[in-house]
């Protein structure tokens, strides 16, 4: 075990912590009134594998559970936090809210929180990527990834993408958080196989499954996929197995889950699980992962204050941004 | 009568049909896991979570209304229906006539929309003028528990396809509602929910209620205003709105969708094409904006209709009685915006 | 060879013949100034060979190319014709034209010219075969086939319909009529494989790919899937490997196609090879099916009297219908 | 000028503004097969077939155009695009808005539809309202060689997602066009094709040639109509319609797309509330029915509007100057059945 990996793997915690700790807290501001959002506890080990193995020419579409995903890749959870509060410091002015949040300067567009449209929108941005003529993307030859769950790989789209994907040979990853849950709806009670990358291999492209709540394997996944689609242009596809650890919205009680199931993936939370994995290490000690703790609620709190601080957006505003 | 939420009412209507009928079928994603009392009495076979797919669910439907079942489906939010317009316009709507007759679509389709949720765009989208102008379909869209359960009820035995839409805050709203097996709300008939002689405001959903707060408020000032509750859009009760008109000569419509081509458009065409004689000012359409709802609560409240705008409107439009060609802004939408 | 497979594939024959000169009589007329149709040129044996499979029971779905299955079905060239030409013995009264002819009492309903849209509805036909409950069916045991084609695969549909079918248990014969076009569009052009057998595979449903040219092997495919979908419960899946002998749309020049290609497939069509085979087997003379090609050229030229003797649609009735 | 006919004017647009900037894209089904000197000047990665798969060919023009492309797709008639719903409405429409502005979606997209082909009701549908009713999309049909080359450019040009609806029994009508690559026609700005100064005919698409016949008929009778071409349906020209208005005091309108939320109920309600003052007859509606195509020839010549309808209308409408309270039928559809 190298320097390298421990150094990679505290940092790699510090971002699920960071996840973690936020989306708990838009869980207490809903509490408070705050509009609900769907919160990504249990699978920060698949948005901070995956973009961990992105560089900055890659872009990255998301869908409704996109927090892990903007803060992985280093977005300031200021700026999320008055988003999701409707403030105009918000990435999106505050029209998005917490469902649809792109932020542009981080490569992260094109959020929809229509199940779905993320895959129906990320071929056109790796072709754009494919072709180099996109005034955003100048042939960077970078890829784009694009993150959905197994809900919406049952929506025909998913289908629609693939095949344009692999028969256009675009420069497409496909990451399929396969949590179990579809909103209030089993995933067993919506298909009839487990697994999401049976689907995957019908349309003939190269698929990886791996556990979703360690960091370390989707880490190498995703690296694998990702080199392989810049050497070879083809697509990929990675079948991430997580668990949701809350409930599908806030608020959620959860009534419907098994909580058998529930306590087994508790048992497997990623960050428990890597926070442990760093201690046996013997590389790391308890001090360095509470300073790391109190690092991540000081960010947090922050963010707080300067969303609840930022302004609501004027009235007049209604319809700016609706034509160009 | 018991008092219940809407949501209730329409739980119950449900659940009536589905003893009624043993035809009538629930199916969506979770409907099962949110009404397990209809799992429990009706068994699985009749109450089915599908997978998160809307265009096979709506298919599935069709497929069943021409088979004889009577399918309800929960598209769960407006925007959804993007997904299901194939089957909803061009099968359900289409396939009756198509077919020279041979098959009928009873089936209906359930969607929830509207502000005062900060859901946004992509869950909240006043869509329902589409499906009007779509052949074959009907509307519906209530503002009382006691027409949620009793339009549910009239759309689930309607031998046609039926959208059922929901104006998600008045979901648990609470009111009086007939507890009658038998009762239901006929379809193409609007309610007069207060009578007037100056004014008509025509609204229907979430809106009525703003059109009632600005009665009220005209009251005081001298001005009867009539409301009108359209409820049903499609079909729509041309005949009440033409008599209230007959009688008052004015006109205001209100609704939170977007004003081109939407319901008021509609109505107001309406009033000017036959009542243009009884017609004694413009008529105003106080409408959502030509905008996607905002998620800020801040944006989303400046595109909803206030009853402000409904009370200064009905004002301009009595001084206006003279036709004085002042030109009104035909969309008064965010109309809670300093002009 | 037994008399009875001879009589069969007589049988067969006819109806193929029936098919092909129906098709020809409406290119004839659409060269007078009818409406065009997308014949079914080339693919009989596919209709032939799995409408002979289903009983009275059974319900069938179709598409813009319906003819064949409808005639093989029993229907009344006369009434089709009638319903090409939007006179008002059509089956459909003239509202619906060559594009989603149903026919009731043949159980040949939602015939749909949205490609896709008969994938749509057929899980809801089976759904109501399965639980008995339809007034149109009354749990009479059927099952339902539905015809669609290769381009029809690349919708979405396609996905949510198997998904659903599997998952379900529905009693649905998916039948694809893999005709290498998609409009205007050469299959190749619009997938990386070149079967749709492996999309189908990759649901867990039963799967069979067999010759669409040979009415025997399509007939015994889709009889083996028939029992297996009636002693199961379980959807079953039928790739026909055919050609589209004429354009896509009458008129159509077939610029577009590869002329080696139409010629490989030409000298395979399904008739030809049925009525060598029959003549070959020394148990049928020319005469006879000399006699058979008078029977069906007779019976066209009175669907096409019928036809054209036919009132248009008073219009009074543009609105009958609309609404129950 | 050269004399072409529409078709060969859309596709000149096509080549000439794929010429002018190598961000343009064309995708659709056959779109290669169809236009192969498109594809040998400028190669198959810019002119695509696809897999038939209208929503993501939909949804990959929005994330290319989020990208800085400029998609033009065609998805060939109009009821296939329920398919492609979600992509145009939701994601298309919205996005820019929900972004905060930070993307822009530059894209076009073609269907044709209308009446004349007997192709029925899943292959012609006039749903073009539906997408003036949703937000944040632009909305043109236009009626003449010179507007399809012209409007085809300017949507392509455009930074909002824009739907160009092509009448298909006009693709084969001749005209004049401008040869200037440089010549487009501006989004929102209706043509007007002749002026009178008795009724204002209002139309788009190929009733604009229903309402020149009217207005040469009713001429040859002393009335003097100004047939408006609206061509734009979203922006609207607002001005040029009430403009008219103020002048004639009179208005029809006329379309193949039904009546029931359609774009003559927009052009009425605008009337009504901005130039209530100067109308001095109803309006009249005279669209089509509030039913599916029907293939048979007899049934779809039934639902267009005809002239005869277009010229009674007027007349009825001269007579009615005092506004003598004959109630008229809004939806004149059918208009060529006798009543
Ligand atoms: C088209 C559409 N259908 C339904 C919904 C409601 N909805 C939001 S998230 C969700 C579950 C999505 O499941 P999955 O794709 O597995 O993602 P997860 O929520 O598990 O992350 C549903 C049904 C939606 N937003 N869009
Ligand atoms: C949704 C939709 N898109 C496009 C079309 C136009 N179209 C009609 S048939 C056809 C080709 C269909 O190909 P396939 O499913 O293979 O059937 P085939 O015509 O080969 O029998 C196309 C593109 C349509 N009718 N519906
Ligand atoms: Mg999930
Ligand atoms: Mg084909």
């Amino acid at each position: 075990m190298t320097a390298t990996t421990i150094h990679t793997r505290l940092h790699q915690l510090e971002t699920m912590l960071l996840i973690r700790a936020y989306e708990e807290q838009l869980v207490a501001l809903q509490r408070q009134g705050a509009p609900g959002t769907c919160t990504s506890v249990g699978q920060e080990a698949c948005a901070v594998g995956v973009v961990d193995a992105l560089e900055a020419r890659d872009r990255i579409l998301t869908n409704h559970r996109s927090a892990a995903h903007l803060l992985a890749r280093g977005a300031d959870p200021k700026r999320l936090m008055a988003e999701v509060l409707g403030r105009v410091d918000g990435y999106c002015g505050g029209h998005s809210g917490s469902l649809h949040i792109s932020a542009r300067e981080f490569g992260v567009l094109l959020t929809s929180t229509i199940v779905g449209a993320e895959l129906s929108m990320a071929p056109g941005v790796a072709l754009a990527q494919k072709l180099g003529q996109g005034q955003f993307d100048n042939g960077s030859g970078g890829i784009t990834a694009v993150f959905f769950g197994d809900g919406a790989a049952c929506e025909g789209i998913f289908h629609e993408s693939l095949n344009l994907a692999v028969h256009w040979q675009l420069p497409l990853l496909f990451v399929c958080e396969n949590n179990q849950w579809q909103a209030f709806v089993h995933r067993r009670e919506t298909m009839a196989d487990e697994a999401i990358s049976a689907w995957a291999r019908g349309h003939g492209i190269a698929t990886q499954r791996v556990d979703g709540n360690d960091v370390e394997a989707v880490h190498a996944a995703a690296s694998q996929a990702v080199a392989e689609i810049r050497a070879t242009g083809q697509p990929q596809f990675l079948e991430l197995v997580t668990y949701r650890l809350r409930g599908h919205f806030e608020p959620d009680d959860q009534a419907y889950v098994d909580p058998s199931e529930l306590k087994h993936w508790q048992a497997r939370d990623p960050i428990h699980t890597l926070r442990a994995w760093l201690l046996d290490s013997g590389h790391v000690d308890v001090a360095t992962l509470e300073a790391m703790e109190r690092r991540v609620r000081t960010r947090i709190a922050e963010a707080m204050q300067f969303a609840q601080a930022s302004a609501w957006p004027e009235p007049e505003t209604l319809t700016t941004y609706v034509y160009a | 009568m018991i008092h219940m939420t809407a949501a209730d009412a329409m739980h119950l209507a449900l659940r009536e049909e589905m003893q009624r009928d043993p035809r009538v079928l629930l199916m969506g994603e979770g409907v099962a896991t949110k009404r397990p009392d209809l799992v429990r009495d009706f068994g699985t076979a009749r109450v089915r979570n599908t997978p998160l797919a809307e265009a096979i669910i709506a298919g599935t439907a069709v497929g069943a209304a021409a088979s004889g079942l009577r399918p309800v489906i929960d598209l769960l939010f407006a925007p959804f229906l993007t997904y299901a317009m194939d089957a909803l316009v061009n099968s359900a709507g289409k396939l009756r006539y198509l077919s020279g007759g041979q098959f009928e679509f009873p089936l209906v389709t359930l969607a929830m929309t509207g502000s005062g949720c900060c859901v946004c765009a992509q869950h909240n989208h006043n869509l329902e003028a589409m499906f009007v102008h779509a052949p074959g379909l009907h509307v519906v869209m209530p503002s009382t528990p006691a027409d949620f359960k009793g339009l549910l009820k009239t759309a689930i035995r309607d031998a046609n396809p039926t959208l059922f839409f929901t104006d998600m805050a008045l979901l648990y709203q609470e009111g009086e509602v007939p507890e009658d097996a038998d009762y239901s709300v006929p379809l193409g008939k609007a309610a007069m929910r207060r009578t007037g002689t100056d004014v008509t405001l025509v609204s229907y959903a979430k809106t009525v209620n703003v059109c009632m707060q600005a009665a009220e408020q005209l009251h005081a000032q001298g001005i009867a205003a009539e409301v009108i509750d359209l409820r049903s859009l499609k079909p729509l009760d041309e005949a009440t709105v033409l008599q209230s008109l007959r009688k008052t000569g004015r006109l205001i419509v209100v609704h939170e969708a977007s004003g081109l081509c939407g319901i008021a458009a509609e109505i107001a065409a309406l009033a000017v094409s036959q009542a243009f004689d009884a017609l004694r000012a413009p008529v105003v359409r106080i409408t959502g904006p030509d905008a996607p709802s905002a998620s800020s609560w801040a944006l989303e409240q400046a595109a909803v209709p206030q009853t402000d705008a409904v009370v200064r409107a009905a004002f301009d439009l009595m001084q206006d009685a003279q036709h004085s060609g002042v030109a009104m802004r035909h969309e008064r939408t965010a109309a809670n915006i300093p002009a």
